[in-house]
């Protein structure tokens, strides 16, 4: 079956300590949130390379968020104080850049909030297909 | 045109050689062209004296090379540095780059540097001599008989036009009068951007990037780029590519490069000197170093060995990611 | 050395001594008050509020004119040192404020901050020195039980002043010893005299001051000292015992330089 | 809760550059105020009712007079709360209003001694008039 | 090339019910190295994994992935199973298709869509797994304990009954901290004394535990359970050993009139001292300040009077060298200074004291015998005004005071305050507070009790200004509940002044590479749950050095801390966590970015020869991680310019493989 519409592909990068958590604790309450939203666990926020997120977009992602543990609660102590940092300066590069800034996103989700993990991923999810495909991003020779 | 004169840095290199100071001297050569100043090492006076340069094509900042010179050698190499190329100097010495023991800095003082871009705009192609005079820059074509004198800030680089410092950081020795930092206009640039629209900015940006040919001038000749090996030549690292063919696939280049030398950039402006398609790599630095500024408080890198880069530091209340861009608007 | 100088109002009127004997002093110990050419009163207080442009640019105009002749501005008066210093630090602080002041300024040329404001005192001990002050003493005190008044506007607010610790202070009390004196501490130096408010008020000046100087009296003082003019009448308005002079004039006592003063201020 | 005037507390709050939230309520500034037997209101209600926007008996209040300006409260205060400023914008939010100088020029003749010094003049226009 | 297995859990029907499973298991058996792929009702039962074992044998398999639950769930449950069937536990992944597929979609074609994207991804990332085995290093078996306050005593005195050996080391001449100058203890007011003295004397006979006093730790090399540690004994000029510290040299010196410390200089003590009767050890200090025999070679009257002979004038500083397993950090707290907040006039009256100075007062070993008299004129104060929060909660002041709540003020302020009452009651006590914080067992009580039976005025609201006239101290506050400006003539003010850290804790951080906050208060591991470890592997924190705090809390944390230490000691060797980040030192730039963003001090660096492209040799700088103290966060893999350093378990590689088989 072709469909039209093409589903928009998010990738969520998630700490293993907190968000991570938090995302299991929205499944054990059975919180819905998009299947276009894929999770990849890293062992913290600090561990997200841009290389990851630019390869993401490259790829085709229409959206790209980083979850950590809220900042002082980090597992390794100040991890997130240095995603917080890096990813600030990136988005804001990819927004001089002219890439849409609802493409990206840091959000900080500790493991008691699972609500929290599905609202983000909702609202998420919901601004990213607003803004359709992801044209500005993506690299056409990696495309099939 | 510059204050010191060729002769005076001859001088001084001479008898640095020939006191045993320095077994070898970092400078400037005459290359194919007139605007076409490469760097050299120098091991005798004669060579000094046939081929040594100094003017106002003589952009290269030298601090990368003696990463790799000091490794080959036990003893010590001069290096002529430009205010510019101390930050440059200091960064690398942060970074444990090279071994300040076996190099002998000498300040000189620039009077800003011209941009054969500039000044082949004006005086066309084709370019057989160029002159420094009081006037400024004669140049002489194979297509005009007299020489076209093109006015020193009419050739001025736009990395000078907006010099930051006329202070050299780093030296043992220093020619001429030590300047001062300046208030320069560099970021103005940066913020005639951020107030575009997304699509505006996009569109500059298009166009600018698609020029990339990936020829990796920028990355050879930058002084923060001196990884042993790089991760666009490493095929384990993921962003190992090979010539660019998509429309994103040199902005990731670029934006990955920006992002490797950020809080490590002096701006020191030789990404854009060098790019033969003249894409303002710089605003890309520069944007960065702006925000830094703006968010994590003034920071010039390579100020002082052993600061602590922007981005391996943080605050407890730094600014939130997803406010960056809302700050940003306002001030846009 | 030569320094730029700002009597302030007062000083030309009813506390004309405060100035003599502070330039008497200054002479003797090699420092040259230059006087900045038509000064305007700076007010007498600082307002605080930052949308107050207008009332402080004839502090701004005396920073300037310090500033032109590459000099620091020295100021004697208590209230007028704190207007100016406050001003120079909003002036410094203040984004917003310098950019009002300097469109105020336009044609006189900007100001940017850069002087540097000493009060008197300051100059004795940053400049001088105190050691330097002792050797020059002809009459010392010998040991007389001073006590020194300092009030608010010396000290306060103590982020911007930066003349001593606002609480424990030093500056005069070294002074006196310098001079010869045993200074007297009392806690009451630095709490109000009543000031402006004796205009409305002379009944509550009466009382704050009064309890200055009876602190004062109850640790064995036999002289007090202020650098204010209004300190200095709230003073002594109402009190019999203990005398209220200026600091100057105690410094021109000790240098031998008083009678030559008290003449030309005559 | 009274009637809250919050443009009047924005603008306060603008034209002082004190954040009233920082106050926590230890009344240091009160305790160290010289002139707070004469006030109606003291520093730290002038805190309090600026953060709640009751602000109109600031207005018309005599307290506003008595401030002495010394800067103790400001010197005191252990969160940096700076009350004399406060209380400051709010007097000249008062006098800034149409005939409400607290001072006018025909008093003051009457209030003059032989020794008063001009410095008192001066200090007591700047702050009881506009 | 890989051999994966692939393994899809039906989860009963909490997988299967909104995905397909066959469908997942059947699409990934198509992916690059998978040569086998089921699906089966419960993958964590016994036949589950037996089923795994199985495959892994029959098909040679060199990694699997299971398609199951959370693998915070059962990771560990698989890898076991992995490894049992021969195969490196690290060589398993998981595909959570319970909590973050089929729990939180809907419709059985996206769950199954998603689920085998999921899978892919894994399967990805099991390509490039390689097998990965922990570390591990030795435990030396003994503890070092800084600090010998009550937090350092109890952690030692624990640590020492589990059997390990500990050494305490104290810069005083004796052990017992700041609980050994205080005269009661809220809110039972059992003397501090009575319940402290017995656990020094336990710590001197026990001999597990060596006492290190006048002594301070110099340097620490190593890592978690192999510490190399440098204490420097300062030169006491009296032999330890052989004095018997009858303090006949205490009495004879002449040289009289030394401010005496533990007295808090309210009175004196002599050149050659023993701070106080019950000090561990009892032993004689002579101060080289003070003593003319050191200073001028003029005296030796201490010498003289010595029937042991244990006076030393030519005693030398020494240096321990000592292995240790574990550190705990005890190093305490002081009172601020007072000097910034002479509107209190501290600096101008005698009669101003600081609250530890009060305890001094009505201690009976104190310097008024515990009569409570003012130290002016020695007269007994009929007014006390005592003043909280002096320095604490000052968010304007960073030079003069603290942002922080000092905690233990409240309580000792009722203590302070009811004890006068109960000795005194002809004595008026005010006390001015800004809150009253009592959060603890029977703190409340206590404090109305101060109020309700013992008539202790509070005065909410702070004091502004102390002024000394004649014999008085005029006391002028704030009244906030009654809104008026009190005035009391009062005859002893009393500042509960802020704590801070001691200033031995900034150093001996660095020392450690154990991280601090702006006040210089150590960092635990986790606020919440790992309340008493550094986040540096093998330091821990007892009392407070950690944060304000009380004694029963310093003492619960004290033990915590030891039990954390023994179950360290109790083990022969480390395992570490394998996912760790290891450089490649012919890509590694030597530049220090690495180190800078390491929260553990993991990062060292050597020079090493390296045969360069060029065929020449060069020496390099290069990173190096210890894996005995890497936690494995990955902030260095990202600092690094290079992508020289790379984190076992989670290599680049692996997460883009990742990006690119879902972004497929």
């Amino acid at each position: 079956m072709q469909v039209n519409e093409k589903k928009p592909l998010i990738v969520a990068f998630c700490c293993n300590w907190c968000s991570y958590a938090g995302a299991d604790l929205a499944g054990n309450n059975r919180l819905a949130y998009p299947a276009d939203v894929k999770i990849i666990r890293v062992p913290c926020s600090c561990r997200v390379n841009p290389m990851f997120i630019l390869r993401a977009f490259q790829r085709g992602a229409d959206g790209v968020i980083i979850c950590g543990c809220h900042p002082g609660d980090c597992h390794y102590t100040s991890g997130n104080y240095f995603t917080r940092r890096r990813m600030a300066m990136l988005f804001s590069m990819l927004d001089y850049l002219g890439i849409e800034k609802e493409r990206t996103r840091v959000e900080w989700v500790s493991a008691a909030e699972g609500a929290k993990f599905a609202a983000t991923m909702n609202d998420f999810a919901e601004k990213v297909a607003a803004l359709g495909e992801n044209k500005r991003l993506e690299d056409l020779r990696c495309k099939k | 045109m510059q204050k010191i004169t060729r002769e005076v840095l001859i001088e001084k290199a001479a008898s640095l050689l020939n006191e045993g100071v320095v077994s070898g001297v970092l400078g400037w050569k005459q290359g194919e062209f007139a605007y076409d100043v490469t760097p050299a090492l120098f091991t005798t006076v004669d060579e000094l004296n046939e081929q040594f340069v100094w003017g106002d094509f003589c952009g290269a900042n030298f601090s990368k090379y003696l990463v790799a010179h000091t490794r080959k050698t036990q003893s010590k190499v001069l290096v002529f540095l430009k205010p510019c190329d101390t930050y440059s100097f200091n960064q690398l010495l942060t970074e444990h780059r090279f071994d300040r023991e076996k190099v002998y800095a000498v300040g000189i003082p620039c009077e800003g540097m011209a941009d054969v871009s500039k000044v082949k705009a004006i005086a066309g192609e084709g370019i057989t001599a160029i002159e420094s005079t009081e006037e400024g820059l004669a140049v002489t074509t194979l297509y005009n008989d007299a020489p076209v004198v093109i006015a020193y800030e009419d050739a001025l680089a736009e990395r000078c036009i907006n010099c930051k410092s006329k202070k050299h950081v780093a030296y043992d020795e220093l020619i001429g009068e030590e300047g001062d930092v300046l208030e320069s206009g560099r970021f103005d640039q940066v913020a005639a951007l951020e107030a575009m629209t997304p699509d505006e900015r996009f569109a500059f940006w298009q166009k600018e990037l698609s020029k990339c040919i990936r020829c990796n001038a920028c990355r050879d000749v930058c002084p923060a780029c001196t990884c042993e090996k790089c991760v666009f030549n490493n095929p384990v690292s993921g962003a190992e590519t090979k010539a660019p063919m998509g429309t994103f696939e040199e902005k990731m280049f670029h934006i990955i490069r920006a992002f490797h030398v950020a809080g490590r950039c002096t701006d020191c402006g030789e990404c854009s000197r060098v790019c033969p398609q003249d894409i303002p790599l710089h605003l890309l630095n520069r944007k960065f170093i702006k925000d830094i500024n703006t968010h994590y408080g003034e920071y010039q890198a390579g100020a002082e060995v052993g600061s602590r880069a922007p981005l391996v530091n943080y605050t407890t209340n730094d600014v939130e990611p997803g406010d960056v861009f809302e700050r940003g608007e306002e001030n846009a | 050395m030569k320094v730029s100088y700002f009597p302030g109002c007062t000083l030309k009127t009813k506390a004309v001594k405060l100035d003599e004997y502070a330039r008497r002093c200054a002479e003797v110990l090699g420092v040259t008050l230059e006087e900045i050419e038509n000064w305007q009163c700076c007010g007498g207080v600082f307002t605080t509020s930052k949308d107050e442009v207008a009332t402080k640019l004839s502090s701004v105009r005396v920073l300037k004119a310090a500033q032109d002749k590459e000099q620091v501005l020295v100021t004697v008066c208590s209230a007028c040192h704190n207007v100016v210093k406050q001003t120079n630090h909003q002036v410094q602080t203040d984004k917003e404020f310098a950019d009002k002041v300097n469109r105020y300024m336009a044609a006189e040329g900007g100001y940017d901050g850069t002087t540097k404001v000493y009060h008197y005192l300051e100059l004795l001990r940053d400049v001088v020195g105190f050691d330097k002050i002792k050797e020059k003493v002809v009459k010392p005190l010998n040991g007389e039980k001073i006590a020194v008044y300092y009030g608010c506007l010396l000290l306060r607010p103590g982020t911007v002043m930066k003349m001593d610790d606002p609480e424990n202070p030093k500056i005069i009390e070294d002074l006196i010893r310098a001079l010869g004196g045993e200074p007297v501490i009392y806690n009451k130096r630095n709490e109000c005299c009543g000031g402006y408010v004796t205009m409305e008020n002379p009944a509550f000046a009466e009382k704050k001051s009064q309890s200055i100087t009876e602190n004062a009296k109850s640790f064995g003082a036999s002289r007090m000292i202020t650098a204010c003019p209004l300190c200095k009448y709230n003073l002594e308005k109402h009190e019999e015992e203990l005398p209220v002079v200026y600091f100057t004039e105690l410094l021109a006592e000790a240098l031998g330089v008083k009678e030559d003063a008290d003449e030309s201020a005559e | 809760m009274s009637q809250q005037n919050n443009n009047l507390k924005e603008e306060l709050i603008r034209i002082s550059g004190v954040n009233p939230k920082k106050c926590m309520r230890c009344g240091k500034c009160s305790a160290t105020c010289p002139a707070y037997e004469e006030m109606e209101y003291h520093p730290h209600e002038f805190v309090v009712m600026v953060e709640n926007g009751n602000i109109e008996p600031l207005l018309n209040t005599e307290s506003l007079y008595r401030c002495l300006t010394c800067f103790a409260c400001v010197e005191r205060c252990p969160r940096g709360v700076e009350p004399a400023k406060l209380v400051e914008a709010v007097r000249l939010v008062a006098t800034r209003r149409q005939g409400a100088n607290h001072m006018k020029a025909d008093d003051v003749p009457a209030k003059l001694d032989e020794d008063l010094p001009q410095q008192a003049i001066v200090s007591a226009f700047r702050k009881y008039t506009k | 090339m890989q051999r994966i297995g692939v393994f899809v859990c039906w989860c009963g029907s909490n997988i299967a019910g909104t995905v397909d499973v066959q469908a997942v298991s059947d699409a990934l058996k198509n992916e690059p190295g998978v040569v086998f792929s089921t699906n089966y009702q419960y993958m964590c039962s016994q036949a589950g994994q037996n089923m795994i074992k199985d495959a892994i044998k029959e098909y040679r398999l060199t990694g699997i992935v299971v398609c199951s639950c959370s693998p915070r769930m059962h990771e560990a449950t698989f890898r076991k199973t992995a490894q049992a069937a021969g195969l490196n536990p690290y060589m398993v992944e998981i595909a959570n298709i319970r909590e973050q597929c089929s729990w939180v979609h809907k419709d059985i074609p996206t769950g199954t869509e998603k689920a085998i994207i999921l899978g892919k991804a894994a399967v990805a990332k099991v390509n490039l797994n390689a097998p990965l085995t922990p570390g591990e290093s030795p435990v030396t078996k003994r503890a070092l304990v800084i600090g010998g306050g009550i937090a350092g005593i109890q952690t030692a005195l624990d640590i020492a009954d589990a059997g390990f050996p500990v050494d305490i080391v104290e810069t005083k001449p004796t052990i017992g901290g700041k609980m050994a100058q205080l005269d009661k203890t809220f809110p039972t007011l059992d003397c501090a004394a009575c319940i402290l003295t017995p656990k020094m004397v336990d710590v001197a006979q026990n001999d597990k535990i060596r006492i290190f006093s006048y002594s301070e730790v110099q340097e620490v090399k190593g890592f978690v359970g192999n510490f190399d540690v440098k204490i420097k004994k300062k030169a006491r000029y009296v032999n330890e050993d052989i004095c018997t510290g009858c303090g006949a040299c205490t009495e004879k010196c002449p040289q009289k009139n030394v401010p005496n410390e533990f007295n808090l200089g309210m009175d004196n003590r002599r050149a050659i001292y023993i701070p106080f009767a019950q000090a561990v050890p009892k032993v004689a200090t002579i101060d080289p300040n003070a003593c003319n025999m050191l200073k001028n070679g003029k005296c030796g009257v201490c010498a003289k009077v010595c029937a042991a002979g244990a006076i030393d004038y030519k005693q030398q500083d020494q240096i321990i060298e000592e292995k240790y397993g574990a550190i705990v950090v005890a190093t305490g707290f002081n009172p601020i200074s007072m000097e910034k907040f002479d509107e209190f006039a501290y600096s101008q009256s005698k009669d101003v004291i600081t609250s530890l100075e009060f305890e001094r007062l009505t201690n009976a070993a104190g310097p008024t015998a515990g009569k409570l008299l003012r130290p002016s004129d020695l007269e007994h104060p009929h007014t006390i005004v005592f003043v909280q929060c002096v320095g604490s909660r000052c968010a304007a002041c960073a030079e003069k005071g603290k942002e922080y709540c000092s905690k233990i003020c409240c309580m000792y302020t009722a203590k302070h305050a009811m004890l006068v009452r109960d000795k005194y009651p002809d004595t008026e006590v005010y006390v001015f507070y800004i809150d009253v914080r009592t959060p603890g067992k029977n703190f409340d009580e206590f404090y109305r009790r101060a109020v309700e039976e013992y008539g202790v005025h509070y005065i909410k609201g702070m004091v502004g200004k102390v002024t000394p006239e004649g014999k008085k101290l005029k006391v002028q506050g704030s009244d906030l509940i009654m809104d008026e400006q009190v005035h009391i003539d009062a005859d002893l003010v009393v500042l509960a002044a802020a704590i801070e850290p001691d200033k031995s804790a900034r150093p001996l951080a660095t020392m450690l590479t154990a991280s601090m906050d702006t006040n210089d208060f150590f960092t635990e591991a986790h606020p919440k749950l790992r309340p008493v470890e550094s986040p540096t592997a093998g330091v821990f924190l007892s009392g407070a050095c950690q944060g304000p705090k009380d004694i029963p809390e310093t003492v619960s944390q004290a033990g915590a801390a030891a039990s954390k230490v023994i179950g360290l000691l109790a083990k022969d060797k480390l395992t570490g966590n394998p996912c760790i980040a290891s450089p490649n030192e012919l890509m590694c730039n030597g530049c220090s970015s690495c180190e800078r963003v390491c929260p553990y001090g993991a990062i060292t660096y050597v020079d090493k020869e390296f045969r360069m492209p060029d065929r020449t040799t060069a020496i390099r700088r290069v990173a190096q991680v210890n894996p005995a103290v890497c936690q494995g966060c990955g902030a260095c893999t990202v600092a690094c310019p290079s992508g020289a350093m790379d984190l076992r378990g989670f290599a680049s590689a692996q997460i883009i493989a990742e990006v690119d088989a879902i972004c497929k």
